[in-house]
C-alpha cells in the first residue's frame, strides 16, 4: 500500500515518520531553523532517501505542528492536539490524559483509546511555562539539553528557582551558579518549578489515569520525575516522546487512505 | 594630595567604572560575567591603571547597578536611579526626564531643577520591555548589536511584530525573515514594539523636556528614533551613555566625602586595598 | 506568528440575519444623536451602565443615557482602544483593571484636557455628560469606581450611585427569606434616583408614563425570550455572532418602541428562515454554546471562522438578560418602581430553585445544563477576558462542576473483561483567552489553532459516539 | 532584645510562622473556629455566637497551585493565595467560613469556595456600596440574616447581651492596637513595622480575649525597651489593602526606612474605628462597618463638588495618620487585578501631592519571588527621601 508520511514541524524541532504497511519504517528529527518550507522538504528527503522511498510510493502526507502550513506538499494539515492523541493512543492505549511539553506551549489533552480527543487546554501567552526554558538554561550551563535530565536526578539539595520570564531565567541561573549553587541542584529546582506550572494546567482540565507525557520536554527525565513527584503517581513516557505527533499524523493519513480504498 | 572617587556600575551585561577627582580621569567598560565579584575587581583594576593611581588613592567607592551588592570593596551602594539622576543632572542641567534602557530593566526617572529625583517607574518583570528584547532578536537575525540601529533606519515599511513575548517574537521574526521580509524592516518593527512598551511605561510620569536617554539602549539610533516618535519629544543622549550611572555614583561618593569634611565627621572607609578574590 | 496577517484590518463580520446587519447603523445613529443633543443642550445626558433596570426611569424623565460600556466596546471593535488604554495607564491605572473603564477614563481625560473630542474619535466620540449614574454593588466594582475616577477630570459633573443588590446563591438559604428587605432597599435606591433626576432636570416624574414604559419593556422582554427560543431549531437560524449585535436593543434600547419593533422583525425573520430550513451555517455539523464571557470585540470574526467549520452557536449566556416574566415568581404590584425591583430580583434568582434540586449544581451551572439540553449542544466555548472579573471569574469552576455532574455523551470503551461497555462522558469545552477590547492580549493564529483543534475534537467525539 | 528566649515577640514570631497553631489547639479542645477574609465581616457577631473568628491569610512563599485549577488567575493574587492554602487544607481546623462582599474577587468566587471546601458552615454577607440611611437599614437586615444563620449553626440564640459584650471586647482589642501604634510615634519608632504587623497578624488568629492578653504583653515588653530596634531613617506609611506577610515591611526596614503608619486592612483601616456602645447592637455594627471602615469598596459621595474636596474627604484619614506619625513618604502597595483600590490610584496620587507626601506606587503579585524586583524601587525611593 506504499508509505504514509507524518510530518510535525515544531518551532524547535521538525520531526517526520514514515509509516509502511507493517508500521513505522523510519523517523527523522532535525532542528527547525528559520526556513520551515525548506526544513519540511529536508525531512521528507531524508526519510525517502534513507529508505529508498520514491515520490510515487508516498501515498499521503499529513502535516502538523507550529509550521504545518509550511509543508506545501502535504495532503492535509491536522492540529497537533489530534495528532498527539492519535500517536499516544497507538503506543499506550491505556492513556487517558496526555501532557505535551513542547517548545513554545504546553498542552494537556484528555483522550480515549481510539485517539479521540475529549477535551484539551493550552498554556497561555508567555513562554515561561514551556520547554523553551530548558534550552535556555542548558545553554547557560553549557550542557546539552539531552543531559539535563540525568544531571538533575543527581541533585542532593534542590534550590528554589523562580520560573518567570523564560529570557530572564538565564540571568537568574547565572547568578545562582555564581553564588556557588551546583548545576545539578539548579536544574532540579528548575524542573520542580516548571513541573509545578505544568501541573496547574493539568489540574485545570481534570485528570483521568493513565497519564502520559510527550513532546520534547518528556525526553527530560528530570522534568518527568519532578511532575511525578508533585502528582504522586507514575507518568508513562513513550520511547520517543517527541515523535508522537508525527506518528499520529501518519496514522491519521493511513486511516484516511484505508477509508478511501474501502469506499 | 588629590582625592579620587570611584563609581562602579555592575549592570546585567556591562560593568562600568568611572574615576573622578575634579573631572573624570578614567572610565572603563567591561563585560559583566557570571562571577560579579572577580569582574568588578578586574574592571576596577583596569580603570586604576588607566588613571595611573593605586587603589589606596581612592577615597570613596560607590557601587550601583543590578550587581551592586556584589562589590566587596565598595563603601556604599546606591540604586541606579539615584546615580543616573545625579550623573545626568550634572551633565545636562536642563534634564527633567531620564530614560535608562538597560539589558535587565528599563527605568524612567523624573528630576527637578536641582537634580533631585521626584518620581520614577521601572520595568523588570518581562524581557519584552527591556533591552534584552533587542539582544534576543538581533541574535536570531544574526546581526551584531552595534549594527541594529543603523540597519533599522534604512527601513521604509517597519514590520508589525504581533507577539509580545520575547521568545514568541523571536520565532515570529525568524519566520518572517525566511519569508523574505527584509532585516531592516524587521528591526524597525522590533524597535517600534519596544518603543511602544517603553512609552507606555514612561508616560506614567508625564514626560517633560529635556528627555535624556541613557544605558545601552541609547546606543541604538533606531530605537531612539522610534522612541522619540512615540514620546513626541526630542531626545538627548550623553556622549557615552553607558557610563552615566557610574559617573553619578562617583559624584555621590564625592559629595558624601565633602559633606563629611564640612561637618568634620569621621568617615568609616575601608582599607584601600583591592584584594583579588578567587572564585573557583 | 509566521502566518499572521501582516496588517490587521478589521474585516466586517458577516451576519446571518438582516436584523443583525441593521444594528451597526443604529448604534452609529444613536451615538450621533447624543452628540447632537449635547450641542443643542435641550435634553440632559447621563453616563450610565447597562443591566441596571433603570432605563424606564431615565426615559420617562427624558434623560438620554450614554452607555459608556457601549462606547468602549465600539473603540474595541474598531481596534482603536489602545491609545485610550495607554492614556489611562499613564494616569497610573493598571492594565489588569476593567479595560472598558480604562478606555472610558482615558477618553474622558483626553476630551477634558483638550476641551473637545480627541482626534479621530470613533464615531465622533463620547459626549460630555450632565451627570453620571453608576451602580456597582453586586455586578462589579468598576461600576462604582469608574465614574469616580472620571470625575477627577470633570469635577463639575455629579455622580449618583445606586445600589442594586441581589442575594447571592447560598445552598442552605432560601432567597425568598431575605428578598423582602432586598426589595425594599432597591425600591428606596430607585426612588432616590428619581429624586436625583427630578432635581437635575427640574421636571417631575410622570408615573403614568413610567408605567407605560415599564409595560413596554416587559412586553419587549417576553418577546425577546420567545424570539431567542426560536434558535432551538435545527439548523439554527441565528448564532451568537449575530446575538452580539442583537444585544444592542436589549441593553441599550430597552423601553423604546424601536427595540420592540426590532424584535418583532427579528422574530419574523427567524420564523421564515426556520420554515425554509435555513441555518446560520449551510451544513450545520456542531451546535455550540457560548457558555460565558464577554466577546473579544475586535475579533467577532472568529464566529465566522467557527461557522466556516460547520459550527453554529444557538445559544449564549452572555447578554441574554431576560427570562420569561411569567415563569419568574414575582409579586403583583401597580407601582412601576416596585415592579422594576421585583423584576430585577426575579431575574437574578431565576435558576436558584432548579439548582438546589440537582446535587452539585449552582445557578450558572444549572443554566448551562438546561440550555445544553434545550438547544442540543455539542460543546461549550467560553471566553476568559482577563480584565473583567465580574463575568469571568468562576467560569473554570463552572466547567469543572459541569463535567463532574453532567455527562451526556455515550461512548463505548473496552471494559476490564474485554467486553464493550457503554460509559458517559462530559461535553468538550474550549476556553479562549484574551480581552474584551485590549487587542494586545489576542493572537489570531493561536485562537484559530485552538478552534481547529476543538473542531477536530468534536469530530472525533461524533465518530466515536455510541448509538 | 529579641534574642532572649522568654521574649513575647519570639512567641509572636513562632505563631506567625506557624499560623493557626493556637487555632488547632482550640479545635482539639472542641471549640468552633469560623474563618473569614477581609475587614468587612462583623467579628463581633461571630464572637457573640461562641465561635472564634479566624482571619484566613495567604502565604507569599507558597506558590499558588491547586487553587489555580479552580479559580482564574485574574482574581487578585492575595485572594488566590488564601484560596489556594484553604483548598490545600491548611485551614482544615475551621468549622466554617464567612465571606463578605468586599470586591468582585470575593463575590464571583464564592461558589468555588463554598463547593471546594468541606466546612459545614458557609455564609456570604452582602454589603452595600452606597452609604446612606437606606443602606444602613439594609445592612442591618443583612447582619440579622447573618446572625440567624450563625444561630442555626451553633444551635443557640445570640442575645443582645452577647452582642453587647462582644462589641465591648472587640473595642478593647482596638484600644490595645491603638496603644501599640503609639510606640511608633518616637523617632526612630520603639516598635518596628515588622514586629507590629506580625503581632496584629497573630492576634487575628486568636480568640479576641487571648489577642487582648497578647497585645498587653507585647506593650509591656516594648515599654521596657531603651533603644529602638531600627535605625533612624525615613518614616514610611504603607497604604493599601491586605498585607498579611511582613516581607515588604521587612524589606523597607532592611533598606533603612522605618514603617510607622499604615492604612492597611489588617492595620489601621480595621483597628482604628470602634463600634458605638448603647442602642441596638446590630445597628451599631452596621454603622461601624459601613460608615467608619474607610475602604474604596464603599462609595463615598462627593459632597464638596470639587475634586480637591472629594479626595480630602475620601483620603483624609491617610493625611491625618501622615501628620500624626510624622511620615516622610508613603508606599502605595497594591495587588494586580484589585479593582477597588486600583481605580483610585490617580486620585490617591493627587491627594499625596496635595499634602506634600512623596509617594511610591507598587503593583505586586503576592509572591516572595518579586521582593528582589521591589528592592531597587524601594531603595531608590528611600534615597529620594534621603
Ligand atoms: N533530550 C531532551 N531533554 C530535555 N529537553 C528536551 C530534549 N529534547 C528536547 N527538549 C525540549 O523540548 C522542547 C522541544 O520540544 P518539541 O516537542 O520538539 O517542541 P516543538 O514541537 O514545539 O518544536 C525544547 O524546547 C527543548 O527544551
Ligand atoms: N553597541 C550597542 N548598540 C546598540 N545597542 C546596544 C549596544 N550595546 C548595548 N546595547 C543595548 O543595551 C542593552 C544593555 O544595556 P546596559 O545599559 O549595558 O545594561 P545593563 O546596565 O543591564 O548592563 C542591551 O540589551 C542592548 O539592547
Ligand atoms: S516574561 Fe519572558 S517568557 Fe514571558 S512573555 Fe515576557 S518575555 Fe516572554
Ligand atoms: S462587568 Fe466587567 S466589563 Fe463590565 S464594567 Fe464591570 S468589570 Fe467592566
Ligand atoms: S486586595 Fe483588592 S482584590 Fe484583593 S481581596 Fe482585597 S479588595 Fe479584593
Amino acid at each position: 500500500m506504499g508509505y504514509v508520511l507524518g510530518i510535525d514541524i515544531g518551532s524547535a524541532y521538525s520531526k517526520g515518520i514514515a509509516l509502511g504497511d507493517q508500521g513505522t519504517v523510519d523517523s527523522s528529527v532535525c532542528p527547525s531553523g528559520g526556513d520551515l518550507k525548506l526544513t519540511a522538504e529536508r525531512v521528507k528527503e531524508e526519510l525517502s532517501f534513507r529508505n529508498g522511498i520514491s515520490a510515487h510510493d508516498i501515498m499521503r502526507t499529513v502535516a502538523t505542528g507550529y509550521g504545518a502550513r509550511s509543508v506545501i506538499f502535504a495532503d492535509e494539515v491536522r492540529s497537533d492536539v489530534a495528532c498527539h492523541a492519535k500517536g499516544v493512543s497507538s503506543l499506550l492505549p491505556t492513556v487517558k490524559t496526555v501532557i505535551d511539553v513542547g517548545d513554545l506551549y504546553t498542552k494537556v489533552l484528555r483522550i480515549d483509546r481510539n485517539g479521540g480527543v475529549h477535551n484539551f487546554l493550552l498554556s497561555g501567552k508567555c513562554a515561561g511555562g514551556s520547554g523553551r526554558i530548558l534550552q535556555v538554561i542548558a545553554r547557560v550551563l553549557r550542557v546539552k539539553v539531552e543531559e539535563i535530565g540525568e544531571m538533575s536526578l543527581k541533585s542532593k539539595k534542590r534550590v528554589d528557582f523562580n520560573t518567570g520570564c523564560a529570557v530572564f531565567s538565564e540571568s537568574e541561573a547565572i547568578s545562582r551558579i555564581s553564588e556557588g549553587v551546583t548545576k545539578e541542584d539548579l536544574l532540579a529546582g528548575l524542573h520542580r518549578a516548571l513541573a509545578a506550572q505544568i501541573n496547574s494546567l493539568v489540574e485545570r482540565i481534570g485528570v483521568e489515569p493513565d497519564v502520559a507525557m510527550v513532546g520534547g520536554g518528556a525526553r527530560d527525565l528530570g522534568l518527568v520525575k519532578a511532575l511525578e513527584e508533585i502528582r504522586g503517581h507514575a507518568i508513562l513516557v513513550p520511547a520517543e516522546p517527541h515523535l508522537t505527533a508525527a506518528l499520529g499524523a501518519a496514522i491519521i493519513g493511513r486511516e484516511q487512505l484505508k477509508k478511501k480504498i474501502e469506499s | 594630595m588629590t582625592s579620587y572617587f570611584a563609581g562602579i556600575d555592575v549592570g546585567s551585561t556591562m560593568t562600568k567604572v568611572v574615576i573622578l577627582n575634579q573631572g573624570i580621569v578614567a572610565s572603563v567598560i567591561g563585560p559583566t560575567g557570571p562571577e560579579h565579584r572577580r569582574l568588578a575587581n578586574r574592571v576596577m583594576d583596569e580603570a586604576l591603571n588607566k588613571a595611573q593611581i593605586g587603589f589606596e588613592a581612592v577615597t570613596y567607592v560607590v557601587s550601583t547597578g543590578y550587581g551592586r551588592i556584589n562589590v566587596p570593596f565598595a563603601d556604599k551602594q546606591f540604586t541606579e536611579i539615584a546615580c543616573q539622576a545625579r550623573g545626568i543632572a550634572s551633565l545636562f542641567p536642563r534634564a527633567r526626564t531620564i530614560i535608562d534602557i538597560g539589558g535587565q530593566d528599563v527605568k524612567a526617572i523624573k528630576i527637578d531643577a536641582t537634580g533631585r529625583t521626584i518620581d520614577f517607574v521601572m520595568n523588570d518583570k518581562c524581557a519584552a520591555g527591556t533591552g534584552r528584547f533587542i539582544e534576543v532578536i538581533a541574535d536570531a537575525l544574526g546581526v551584531g548589536l552595534d549594527e541594529v540601529g543603523e540597519l533599522s533606519l534604512q527601513s521604509h515599511h517597519p514590520a508589525k511584530i504581533s507577539n509580545i513575548c520575547t521568545i514568541y517574537a523571536q520565532q515570529e521574526v525568524a519566520a518572517s525573515l525566511a519569508e523574505g521580509v527584509p532585516i531592516s524592516d524587521l528591526l524597525a518593527g522590533v524597535h517600534q514594539s519596544l518603543a511602544e512598551r517603553i512609552n507606555t511605561m514612561v508616560n506614567r510620569l508625564r514626560v517633560e523636556d529635556a528627555v535624556i536617554v541613557t544605558g545601552g539602549g541609547a546606543k541604538n539610533r533606531g530605537l531612539l528614533k522610534a522612541l522619540s516618535e512615540q514620546l513626541g519629544h526630542e531626545i538627548l543622549v550623553p556622549e557615552e551613555p553607558l557610563i552615566t550611572g557610574a559617573f553619578g555614583a562617583a559624584l555621590l561618593g564625592k559629595e558624601i566625602v565633602e559633606k563629611a569634611r564640612q561637618t568634620r565627621t569621621l568617615l568609616q572607609t575601608k582599607q584601600r586595598i583591592l584584594e583579588e578574590i578567587e572564585i573557583q | 506568528m509566521a502566518e499572521e496577517v501582516k496588517e490587521v484590518k478589521p474585516k466586517k463580520r458577516m451576519t446571518a440575519t438582516r436584523a443583525a446587519a441593521s444594528i451597526g447603523p443604529m448604534v452609529k445613529e444613536f451615538i450621533t444623536s447624543t452628540l447632537q443633543a449635547r450641542a443643542e443642550g435641550r435634553q440632559k445626558l447621563a453616563y450610565t451602565f447597562i443591566v441596571c433596570h433603570h432605563e424606564e426611569i431615565l426615559r420617562a424623565m427624558d434623560v438620554i443615557p450614554i452607555w459608556t460600556e457601549n462606547f468602549a466596546g465600539i473603540c474595541g471593535a474598531k481596534r482603536d482602544a489602545e491609545r485610550f488604554l495607554q492614556r489611562a495607564e499613564s494616569l497610573g491605572l493598571s492594565r489588569s483593571l476593567c479595560t472598558y473603564a480604562l478606555c472610558g477614563i482615558g477618553f474622558d481625560q483626553w476630551r477634558e484636557e483638550l476641551g473637545q473630542m480627541p482626534p479621530d474619535a470613533p464615531w465622533g466620540g463620547q459626549a460630555r455628560p450632565d451627570f453620571m449614574i453608576s451602580s456597582g454593588q453586586i455586578i462589579c466594582d468598576p461600576r462604582s469606581k469608574w465614574y469616580q475616577a472620571s470625575q477627577q477630570f470633570m469635577p463639575d459633573v455629579p455622580i449618583y450611585n445606586i445600589d442594586l443588590p441581589y442575594p447571592l446563591f447560598q445552598r442552605d438559604q432560601d432567597h425568598r427569606d431575605v428578598w423582602d428587605y432586598y426589595h425594599k432597599y432597591i425600591v428606596k435606591q430607585l426612588r432616590g434616583l428619581v429624586a436625583f433626576l427630578e432635581e437635575q432636570t427640574g421636571k417631575k416624574m410622570d408615573y403614568d408614563r413610567l408605567r407605560e414604559l415599564v409595560d413596554l419593556s416587559d412586553r419587549t422582554w417576553n418577546l425577546i425570550d420567545e424570539t431567542y427560543k426560536l434558535r432551538r431549531a435545527v439548523p439554527c437560524p441565528m448564532g451568537t455572532g449575530d446575538a452580539m449585535n442583537t444585544m444592542v436593543p436589549i441593553n441599550f434600547m430597552m423601553a423604546t418602541e424601536k427595540a420592540y419593533d426590532f424584535f418583532v422583525d427579528l422574530k419574523k425573520e427567524l420564523e421564515e428562515k426556520i420554515a425554509r430550513g435555513e441555518g446560520e451555517v449551510e451544513n450545520e455539523r456542531y451546535r455550540l454554546m457560548w457558555g460565558g464571557g464577554l466577546p473579544a470585540w475586535y475579533a467577532l470574526n472568529d464566529f465566522n471562522y467557527f461557522n466556516s467549520k460547520g459550527a453554529s452557536f444557538p445559544v449564549e449566556t452572555t447578554y441574554r438578560m431576560v427570562a420569561p416574566l411569567n415563569e419568574m415568581d414575582i409579586p403583583e404590584t401597580r407601582d412601576p418602581i416596585e415592579h422594576l425591583a421585583w423584576r430585577w430580583l426575579g431575574y437574578w434568582t431565576f435558576w436558584y430553585d432548579k439548582a438546589k434540586k440537582r446535587p452539585g449544581s449552582e445557578p450558572d451551572v444549572e443554566r448551562l445544563i438546561n440550555w445544553i439540553e434545550e438547544y442540543k449542544i455539542d460543546g461549550v466555548v467560553m471566553h476568559e477576558a482577563f480584565s473583567c472579573r465580574s463575568w469571568h471569574v468562576g467560569l473554570i469552576w463552572q466547567l469543572h462542576q459541569l463535567a463532574k455532574i453532567y455527562k451526556p455523551i455515550p461512548i463505548y470503551v473496552m471494559g476490564k473483561d474485554g467486553k464493550r461497555e457503554k460509559v458517559y462522558r462530559e461535553l468538550p469545552s474550549l476556553i479562549l483567552e484574551s480581552d474584551i477590547i485590549d487587542i494586545t492580549s489576542y493572537s489570531e493564529v493561536d485562537t484559530r489553532n485552538k478552534i481547529d483543534a476543538f473542531i477536530e475534537t468534536l469530530e472525533s467525539i461524533r465518530a466515536n459516539r455510541a448509538a | 532584645m529579641e534574642g532572649r528566649g522568654d521574649s513575647i515577640l519570639n512567641t509572636v514570631e513562632r505563631y506567625y510562622k506557624d499560623y493557626g497553631l493556637r487555632a488547632r489547639e482550640l479545635r482539639n479542645e472542641g471549640r468552633r473556629l469560623t474563618g473569614y477574609v477581609c475587614s468587612f465581616v462583623p467579628l463581633e457577631i461571630i464572637t457573640a455566637s461562641g465561635c472564634i473568628p479566624f482571619r484566613v491569610r495567604g502565604d507569599i512563599h507558597e506558590p499558588i497551585t491547586t487553587g489555580d485549577t479552580l479559580l482564574e488567575t485574574i482574581v487578585c493574587p492575595y485572594y488566590r493565595s488564601c484560596f489556594d492554602l484553604s483548598v490545600k487544607q491548611k485551614y482544615d481546623f475551621l468549622s466554617g467560613m464567612v465571606i463578605p462582599h468586599g470586591c468582585d474577587s470575593m463575590v464571583r468566587s464564592f461558589s468555588a469556595w463554598s463547593y471546594s471546601l468541606p466546612f459545614p458552615y458557609f455564609h456570604f454577607v452582602n454589603i452595600p456600596t452606597v452609604c446612606d440611611q437606606s443602606s444602613i437599614e439594609f445592612f442591618s437586615a443583612e447582619l440579622n440574616t447573618f446572625k440567624k444563620s450563625l444561630e442555626r449553626f451553633v444551635g443557640k440564640s445570640i442575645t443582645e447581651e452577647d452582642l453587647a459584650k462582644a462589641i465591648r471586647v472587640h473595642n478593647e482589642n482596638r484600644d490595645r492596637v491603638r496603644d501599640l501604634y503609639e510606640f511608633r510615634k518616637t523617632d526612630p519608632p520603639l516598635i518596628s513595622g515588622t514586629e507590629l504587623t506580625r503581632t496584629l497578624t497573630v492576634g487575628s488568629s486568636l480568640p479576641v480575649d487571648e489577642a487582648n492578653g497578647l497585645y498587653d504583653r507585647v506593650s509591656a515588653e516594648i515599654k521596657q525597651r531603651e533603644r529602638s530596634p531600627v535605625k533612624k531613617g525615613p518614616r514610611i506609611l504603607i497604604d493599601g489593602a491586605c498585607l498579611d506577610n511582613v516581607e515588604l515591611i521587612k524589606l523597607v526596614e532592611e533598606l533603612g526606612g522605618s514603617v510607622v503608619a499604615d492604612t492597611i486592612c489588617n492595620g489601621a483601616r480595621d483597628y482604628f474605628p470602634k463600634t458605638d456602645i448603647g442602642g441596638n447592637p446590630i445597628d451599631a455594627l452596621a454603622r461601624r462597618y459601613l460608615e467608619k471602615v474607610n475602604c474604596p469598596k464603599t462609595y463615598r459621595a462627593n459632597r464638596a463638588g470639587t475634586f480637591e474636596g472629594d479626595i480630602a474627604s475620601r483620603f483624609g484619614d491617610t493625611g491625618v495618620y501622615a501628620k500624626e506619625f510624622k511620615v516622610d513618604g508613603s508606599i502605595l502597595y497594591l495587588y494586580k487585578y484589585c479593582d477597588p483600590f486600583g481605580f483610585e490610584v490617580p486620585a490617591r496620587k493627587a491627594y499625596y501631592k496635595s499634602i506634600n507626601v512623596p509617594l511610591l506606587h507598587l503593583e505586586d503579585v503576592y509572591s516572595a519571588g518579586t521582593m528582589g524586583q521591589l528592592r531597587t524601587r524601594i531603595q531608590a525611593f528611600l534615597e529620594m527621601l534621603g
